[in-house]
């Protein structure tokens, strides 16, 4: 064991769990690293406007954790970068850092938004699950930190041989060189965080829950972007055709017999769901598909309870089929009741809540600093050491070792701070 | 008159486009009072805040005006800057003529208007800014932990260090709820061995000192300086010093003596889970000694009446369940549930291996428990099929979690609000869950909520890198400089303000009958200043000579 | 057996080591409130007085404010006085550890300036009225006054006087503090005969009456803030009013500090450009105003106010006609019991939900 | 002295000449008494030419002392233009007085007054104050003593406002429909020159103003007499102040009374109940509150040399104590003694600011 242990930290990932850790570990005096895939931090959170039991804003409570972090000489935030070599053991790990060009100097950059409208590029939008297009020179959703845009190069004029300037032309504050370079850098570091978070599962492989993007079949996280007043259709809830749906379905446990977990999180915010419902839309008739409900601890059932009151209907379901070819409204279910007798219903909308997954690169990562996974492809922990990988000064936070509310990633965040200073201690 | 200097930011196309910042230079210049007007492109950038210290340290402003954003964006920029340039930052106010003028007003002349009425607000203000300095003490890294269970244990294992003295209180003796539990989940190891295991860690470390036996009567102090009185059974009094205070008691369970439909205690036979898991004998017999052939387990007992799901029941249950089976391989075991809640990522397995050992589960809508010769029934009405009757040796039920028998005592002790369950009010229940509004003292286990021992034992974690992080050894804790006062000579000794205050910051000086603010404790809220009848309580930075003058301006 | 007697029995069992009453100044035109322990002194004071110049609670809290005395003292005060000294209590301006309250049925006291100029006429007129209740030319608070009696006070020992008559004398023990004096007199206990209860009751409708006509004529005259104008037209700012009110307790109000003493002049004369003109003194409808929101909930009705003031401003009205509203709203009556704590002290998070929830309602 | 004449009524001249100085912008504003819509009489600054109409300037009631009101608005800095100032002589010395103690400051104030002839009192009802109106205006002339007036203007002998810039002689004057306007300094002429009205000279003294004086000393010394203060002693004061109940309204209103916070309601003076009981213990019995004679004395140590005998206090005095007449007697011999005249000179230190050596040789102790 060297004698010197080195005290910087590297937290991989920029959600919730990554931004709780940076700033307690900031807090104690510790220089940190902060690295982010995407061109935004805030991870998963900063897309539903509401979150349960309180319905307080996530954004709104990130907000100010962001701007600590943007401020806080102790940490340096890397976006756009992956981690892409780690060698060394605890106490003195090598990384090094692949970090992706912005092409905009956050520095001068204000966030004016004057480069948008020029660029005649439009893609989907990835934040916003492809429900709204997006420039090639874009920021995720109004509001993202760092405030400032990036340009995605694949599909910018200039990568097909154009010479367009237009975006940069438009900046008054000439914050746009399409010089950048990809750049690498190497730091060292007594102890790595991992906090990638999670991804909703891919449920286009189950063809009972006829997800194909285009019918009136929504996954979790496009019904909360449409209900997000930044996001596509800056909060209002409608179908694809734009009409205001009159009766939702809510899926529970979509693909939990084929995965074998409980993602724990989904029988809250699908609750959440149907109160959305009732808050916009007069005399809606929501149903709720459920197999088991697990709202524990403080709170849930009586929010739980309240949104019942609104009078949901709920039907406890041993199996179901859901097919977008209803005729008027277009979405039907058929599906076997709790007395395993055959029924049908066909409804304006359906919500699918699917299976939480790690985020997509684990297995790339866990290769990179030898950790082993647990079967479901989550990062293994011991059971009474919830944070300790099977690497010793390597630590998992949040969903990327198991499915878990906001609260409790909030807590092993504090947990891997306190281990990382302590395990860093000289 | 100490000379006013005055910036006004364009911030791009922001505020210039909308306010006619000539106009404004052109209206202020005729004040007297303001020595020097200057308008800059864009004062958050890097060379903005190097134009605006020089500014300063060249025409020597003593106070200065800034009109630009909000200032949640960029005060403690500009506070920065005014710091370098040699001037106490609070000499500054900051207009926030972008937010609350540029981009709600689209009228110009309109918004113009508002934001030189907004600035020469803040000039008339700027005039009475008192100089303020941001005090630090030095704080004491100890912690006392007040509960033996192993949540307690835990925590104490996670906070000791070289330079940090631990405390580990506990009224009876180490061990708490789980001493008389057989195996525990995940794992179903033995509950006594992991507990031997970290009593035996906490005894033969040598930062931690452990109070057996022992009570807490009374703490007093603040975040970084806490000085709490326990008393051991001789009735000696002890002093303990310490930085933060850990509220780690053991929940309960929930006893369901009022619910006659389950007959406990009126019916013979019928155990709570903890009952059960606490005889000592390994073979399971009913209470005459009788083998039990079949035994049945309740889930979800006391659910309603506690309002909440206390998330380990259906866990439990089957751990109780398959502890039962490996023990008397004949015992048929049926567990009666409404809703299975198995939360964790491993307990989808858990439950299928459970029921391969050949334990049935039965979903039910209402039960109910009679004595009928000799045995114990249990009359069930599930969906599908009502009023089935079982009739079973021995009735296991599984209870909720309760709140400590002592959190509201503790709560009054401690100053930090109950939830409407009788539990600790968390600070914020996403961003702050092991915090209270008491700054220093942090809740976790029983006194936290319901959950099982990963739970808990994370909790501890969790308060762990609190105290890591914020009570760093020798670190100075720097305090809120906006903090309130209270004038000895005005003060009618009333307690208006010692009752509003949330941080007990506010104290009665009983010998003078006069309130004194503890500066350390106050946050600057300024409740009390709003609420004392005779302006006796003041707010720096925000007094009442202060905002008058503004708004006497703005009235004009 | 007269009350003086009653005092003295307490005095020799140690009851108390001191009394404080009002007793007749050696002019003879007014009253004061006197701490006596010898027994001549005693011997001079009038427990019941025709005028009120001073509350009692001011004296009790000049008393006892800066801790308790350690000695036993029984004070003898009207009633609306002793529930100014509770309300104060929970203000921690009075101490009433020692202190115990041997209260009257309060038929009214007369202004002190009508009394001052010929206290001969009022004290005999004042006889007649003991009696039977029945007179005029009272305070006009104390003809509107409904707690004349033991009920909604905090009194120790209570002398039944209304409708009983010769030299019988009922007296009332009503708390713990009162049976323990009077059970150290061995007094023999006969039952109470007359028909007491009847005549409060009767006094009651009548004050009952005179209060709903008060507050009825009043109404219009504060519609509004000319009308406020015109109400408070002859004061002269010289806050007798203030100084003179029990519950009235800051040591320097917000309008006598320098905060409106000593402004910048251009306040003045931008104020005065505004509105073509600003008498002076300034903000005296203001004062006043602020006076009632801040001491309200908590206002006694006992007419000091107005008894004090110096151009015959009808405040008393104003306040007691405002007071009953507001303490109606608050279900508050103050002075009533130590415990209640005054509504303005108190907040919980759903306290406006009635309110809130009346407003939601289409 | 230089002196122009109006044939107008006192009140409509006064209203001429201020309308006069604003139509010339030699003045921004106006303080005077004004009777408001509601029927109430207060000092008001005035801005706007139009409302010059409704003021009363020789209405015989003082609401509040001018001299305090003018304080209150130049405490921290002078009015920055110049405003006429329309008061009664013991208005403007109580000014001055508070001038020396850094409590107002006189630059850009024009300052106009008569030979004053009293106020009535405002313990008076409102249909009393109306009946003796006609009487006091037909005695103006006379300086005779009509029943109704402040007790101290009975006695006043200072009644002419030596140190006003314009002075207007009421007492002694045939008031039909002429009022005369003295320019009695530099900066009277400087205002008024320009005015385009009868000029002569006139001085203020007269035959009139003489006998006034002469009936007013009497008037003093009866007063003096019947209070008897020499031979007071302690009963006699328990039976003059017995009525106080502590309002603190004499200070409140008392021009030269200037502090924010008196001594007597600060915290110092709040007593411990041992003190309570050692006093108990010894005399058998106290009065609460304990300190009222305290009190009086107190404030006549302190204001005593400066009071002006504007008669405020007594009016205010809930309990009718005669305090004007005791302050006014014991201030005049105090400043006899002291030979010092309040409000007469603004140069002239206030005697207790200064201390000579001969101070302290015996003062002359009046023997029988």
């Amino acid at each position: 064991m060297t004698t010197e242990k080195n005290k910087k930290i590297l937290v991989i990932g920029a959600g919730l769990a990554g931004i709780e850790a940076s700033l307690l570990l900031a807090k104690a005096g510790r220089q940190v690293y902060l690295v982010e895939k995407e061109s935004y931090f805030g991870g998963a959170a900063i897309k539903s406007e509401e979150v349960t039991p309180n319905m307080e804003c996530a954004t709104c409570m990130l907000a100010p954790k962001q701007s600590d972090i943007l401020e806080n000489k102790n940490i340096k935030l890397l976006t756009l970068s992956e981690v892409i070599d780690v060698n060394g053991e605890a106490g003195d790990f090598t990384v090094r850092i692949k970090k992706r060009a912005r092409y905009v100097s956050i520095e001068n950059c204000i966030g004016c938004g004057a480069c948008f409208e020029p660029c005649p590029v439009s893609t989907p939008n990835e934040f916003e699950e492809e429900l709204s297009k997006r420039k090639a020179i874009y920021v995720a959703c109004a509001g993202a930190l760092p405030n400032a845009p990036v340009i995605d190069m694949e599909n910018c004029l200039r990568s097909k041989g154009e010479d367009c300037k237009l975006c940069k032309e438009a900046c008054m504050f000439d914050a746009i060189s399409y010089e950048d370079k990809d750049e690498e850098m190497t730091v060292n570091v007594g102890a790595v965080i991992i906090a990638t978070g999670y991804k909703l599962g891919d449920i286009g492989q189950f063809p009972q829950y006829g997800y194909d993007k285009k019918s009136n079949i929504y996954s979790a996280f496009e019904f909360e972007r449409l209900r997000a007043s930044n996001g596509p259709t800056s909060g209002t809830i409608q179908m694809r055709d734009g009409q205001k749906p009159k009766s939702i379905g809510l899926v529970h446990c979509v693909g939990r017999d084929e995965k074998k977990y409980c993602s724990q999180v989904c029988c809250m915010y699908l609750t959440k769901f149907a109160h959305y419902a009732f808050e916009q839309l007069e005399n809606i008739k929501v149903y709720q598909f459920y197999r088991e409900l697990t709202i524990p601890g403080k709170g849930s059932q009586k929010f739980s309870h309240e949104v019942k009151a609104k009078g949901v209907e709920m039907l406890r379901i041993k199996s179901l089929v859901i097919s977008p070819n209803g005729s008027d409204p277009p979405v039907k279910i058929e599906y076997q009741n709790e007395k395993s007798e055959k029924k049908a219903i066909d409804l304006d909308m359906v919500i699918l809540a699917p299976f939480i997954e790690p985020y997509p690169d684990t297995d790339r990562l866990a290769r990179l600093l030898q950790i082993e996974l647990d079967d479901f492809g989550f990062i293994k922990t011991a059971p009474y050491d919830s944070v300790a990988t099977s690497r010793p000064g390597i630590f998992a936070i949040g969903c990327i070792q198991s499915p878990m509310s906001m609260s409790d990633t909030t807590i092993q965040a504090h947990i891997a701070a306190g281990q990382a200073l302590a395990s860093t201690e000289g | 008159m100490s000379k006013i200097g005055l910036y006004l930011c364009k911030c791009g196309p922001n505020i210039a486009e909308v306010i006619d910042l000539d106009s404004i230079v052109q209206s202020i210049s005729q004040d007297k009072t303001v020595a020097g007007v200057q308008i800059h492109n864009l004062l958050c950038s890097e060379d903005g805040k190097k134009f605006l210290a020089e500014s300063i340290k060249k025409n020597e402003f003593e106070r200065i005006v800034i009109a630009a954003c909000s200032p949640k964006q960029h005060e403690a920029t500009f506070m920065q800057v005014l710091s370098s340039a040699g001037l106490n930052p609070y000499m500054m106010q900051l207009v926030n003529i972008r937010e609350q003028c540029a981009w709600v007003t689209p009228d110009k002349n309109a918004a113009t208007a508002k934001a030189l009425t907004c600035i020469r607000a803040a000039i008339n203000r700027v005039k009475y800014h008192a100089l303020l300095e941001k005090k630090e003490i030095e704080c004491d890294p100890g912690v006392i932990i007040i509960g033996g269970s192993i949540t307690g244990l835990e925590t104490a294992l996670r906070t000791a260090q070289h330079d940090r003295k631990v405390y580990l209180v506990e009224e009876t003796t180490l061990g708490g709820r789980i001493k008389n539990m057989r195996v525990l989940l995940p794992l179903m190891a033995s509950a006594r061995e992991i507990l031997q295991a970290k009593i035996d860690a906490v005894r033969n470390n040598k930062h931690i000192e452990i109070l057996e036996n022992c009570t807490i009567d009374d703490i007093l102090g603040f975040f970084g300086n806490f000085v709490a009185h326990v008393h051991a059974q001789d009735k000696k009094e002890h002093e303990l010093k310490a930085g933060a205070v850990v509220l780690a008691l053991d929940a309960q369970q929930f006893t369901p003596t009022g619910l006659s439909s389950f007959g406990y205690g009126q019916i013979e036979n019928v155990f709570t889970a903890a009952e059960f898991e606490a005889l000592s004998s390994d073979k399971v017999v009913t209470k005459s000694g009788k083998p039990a052939d079949s035994v049945a387990i309740i889930h979800c007992v006391g659910r309603k009446q506690l309002g909440y799901c206390s998330k380990i029941c259906c866990a439990n249950s089957m751990k109780i369940a398959r502890d039962i089976v490996s023990r008397s391989s004949g015992t048929k075991v049926i567990q009666f549930y409404k809703d299975l809640c198995l939360p964790d990522k491993s307990y989808d397995r858990f439950y299928e291996e459970t029921q391969s050992k050949g334990i049935q589960f039965i979903r039910y809508n209402e039960i109910e428990i009679e004595q009928k010769d000799g045995h114990v029934a249990v009359k069930v009405n599930s969906p599908g099929d009502e009023g089935i009757k079982i009739t079973v040796d021995m009735i296991i039920l599984s209870t909720g979690i309760t709140p400590p028998s002592r959190a509201a005592e503790f709560a009054r002790m401690f100053n930090v609000p109950i939830d409407e369950y009788g539990f600790l009010k968390q600070e914020h229940t996403i961003l702050e869950p092991v915090s209270t509004i008491t700054e220093g003292v942090f809740i976790c286990g029983g006194m936290y909520g319901p959950g099982d021992i990963t739970d808990s034992l994370a909790q501890a974690g969790a308060v762990a890198g609190k105290i890591l992080s914020s009570l760093v050894p020798g670190k100075l804790l720097e305090l809120e400089a906006k903090t309130s006062t209270v004038s000895e000579t005005m003060c009618m000794g009333c307690g208006a303000c010692v009752d509003i205050c949330a941080y007990g910051a506010v104290k009665l000086d009983q010998n003078k009958n006069i309130s004194v603010v503890n500066e350390v404790l106050c946050r600057g809220c300024g409740n009390c200043a709003s609420v004392c009848p005779s302006g006796a309580a003041g707010h720096r930075h925000f007094t009442t000579r202060q905002i008058a003058q503004e708004m006497i301006q703005i009235l004009k | 057996m007269t009350v003086r007697k009653l005092i003295h029995a307490f005095m020799e069992k140690k009851c108390f080591q001191a009394v404080l009453a009002p007793v007749r100044i050696p002019s003879g035109e007014s009253f004061a409130y006197e701490l006596m322990n010898d027994r001549t002194k005693i011997e001079q004071c009038e427990p019941l007085p025709p005028i009120m110049p001073i509350p009692g609670a001011r004296v009790l809290r000049d008393l006892t404010r800066k801790g308790e005395p350690d000695f036993k003292i029984l004070c003898i005060m009207h009633p609306c006085e002793i529930r100014a000294a509770v309300e104060l209590a929970k203000l921690r301006q009075v101490n009433l550890n020692n202190i115990t309250f041997m209260s009257f049925d309060c038929p009214g006291v007369f202004p002190t300036k009508d009394y001052i100029l010929e206290p001969k006429k009022y004290d005999t007129s004042y006889d007649e009225i003991l009696k039977t209740f029945e007179g005029e030319n009272f305070r006009v608070s104390c003809t509107t006054c409904i707690h004349f009696s033991d009920d909604g006070i905090m009194t120790d020992i209570h002398i039944a006087n209304l409708g009983i008559n010769g030299d019988k004398l009922l007296v009332q023990a009503l708390s713990k503090k009162g049976e323990e004096c009077l059970g150290a007199l061995d007094l023999s206990l006969d039952q109470e005969t007359s028909n007491r209860q009847e005549k409060i009751n009767t006094v009651r409708k009548k004050r009952e009456a005179n209060r709903e006509k008060l507050f009825s004529e009043i109404r219009p005259q504060v519609k509004g803030m000319d009308n406020l104008d015109s109400y408070f037209a002859d004061c002269i700012n010289c806050h007798n009013c203030m100084r003179v009110c029990p519950i009235c307790y800051c040591r320097q109000c917000f309008f006598d500090s320098s905060d409106t003493k000593r402004v910048e002049t251009d306040n003045y004369v931008s104020r005065a450009r505004k509105k073509g003109g600003i008498a002076f003194p300034t903000d005296t409808l203001l004062f006043h105003l602020g006076r009632m929101s801040h001491m309200n909930l908590s206002c006694i009705g006992c007419g000091a106010c107005e008894d004090a003031c110096a151009r015959d401003v009808p405040v008393a009205q104003i306040f007691n006609f405002m007071a009953d509203q507001l303490q109606k709203m608050f279900e508050y009556l103050p002075g009533r019991n130590i415990e209640e704590k005054i509504p303005v002290l108190t907040y919980t998070e759903d306290e406006l939900h009635e309110y809130e929830d009346a407003k939601e309602k289409p | 002295m230089k002196t122009i004449k109006i044939q107008k009524s006192p009140d409509r001249a006064i209203q001429d000449v201020l309308r006069y100085l604003f139509e010339n912008d030699k003045i921004d504003g106006v303080f005077s008494l004004i009777k408001k819509g509601n029927g109430s009489h207060v000092y008001s600054l005035i801005t706007k030419k139009e409302l010059l109409s409704e003021i009363i300037p020789t209405f015989p009631l003082m609401p509040a002392n001018a001299g305090k009101m003018v304080s209150q608005l130049t405490v921290l800095e002078a009015v920055k233009k110049p405003i006429a100032v329309v008061l009664r002589p013991c208005e403007l010395r109580a000014l001055y007085e508070l001038v020396k103690v850094e409590q107002a400051k006189l630059d850009n104030l024009l300052f106009i007054s008569f030979t004053c002839s009293g106020v009535l009192s405002l313990k008076l009802k409102k249909d009393e104050l109306d009946q003796k109106i006609q009487a006091y205006w037909n005695n103006i002339g006379t300086g005779e003593l009509i029943k109704g007036l402040r007790e101290t203007c009975t006695m006043c002998t200072e009644f002419i406002p030596y140190n006003a810039d314009i002075i207007i002689p009421l007492i002694g004057q045939s008031l039909s429909q002429e009022t005369s306007f003295i320019m009695n300094t530099e900066k009277g002429e400087k205002y008024l020159s320009g005015m385009s009205s009868e000029q002569s000279e006139e001085n203020i003294e007269s035959d009139e103003i003489e006998a006034v004086r002469k009936k007013r000393t009497e008037q003093k010394k009866t007063v003096f007499s019947n209070l008897k203060l020499k031979d007071l002693g302690w009963d006699g004061m328990i039976n003059v102040f017995g009525r106080c109940i502590n309002c603190y309204a004499c200070t409140s209103v008392c021009p030269v009374c200037y502090c924010v916070l008196c001594y007597i309601r600060s915290e110092e003076k709040d007593k411990l109940p041992l003190s309570w009981q050692k006093r108990l213990n010894k005399n058998g019995s106290l009065r609460i509150p304990d300190d009222t004679i305290m009190y009086h004395l107190v404030r006549l140590l302190h204001v005593g040399v400066m009071c002006v005998g504007c008669g405020m206090c007594s009016d205010v005095c809930p309990t009718d104590i005669p305090i004007a007449s005791i302050f006014t007697t014991v201030g005049e011999h105090m400043q006899e003694t002291l030979e010092y005249k309040p409000g007469k000179d603004l140069e002239e230190p206030m005697p207790l600011a200064v201390v000579n050596p001969e101070d302290f040789e015996a003062a002359p102790i009046e023997t029988e």
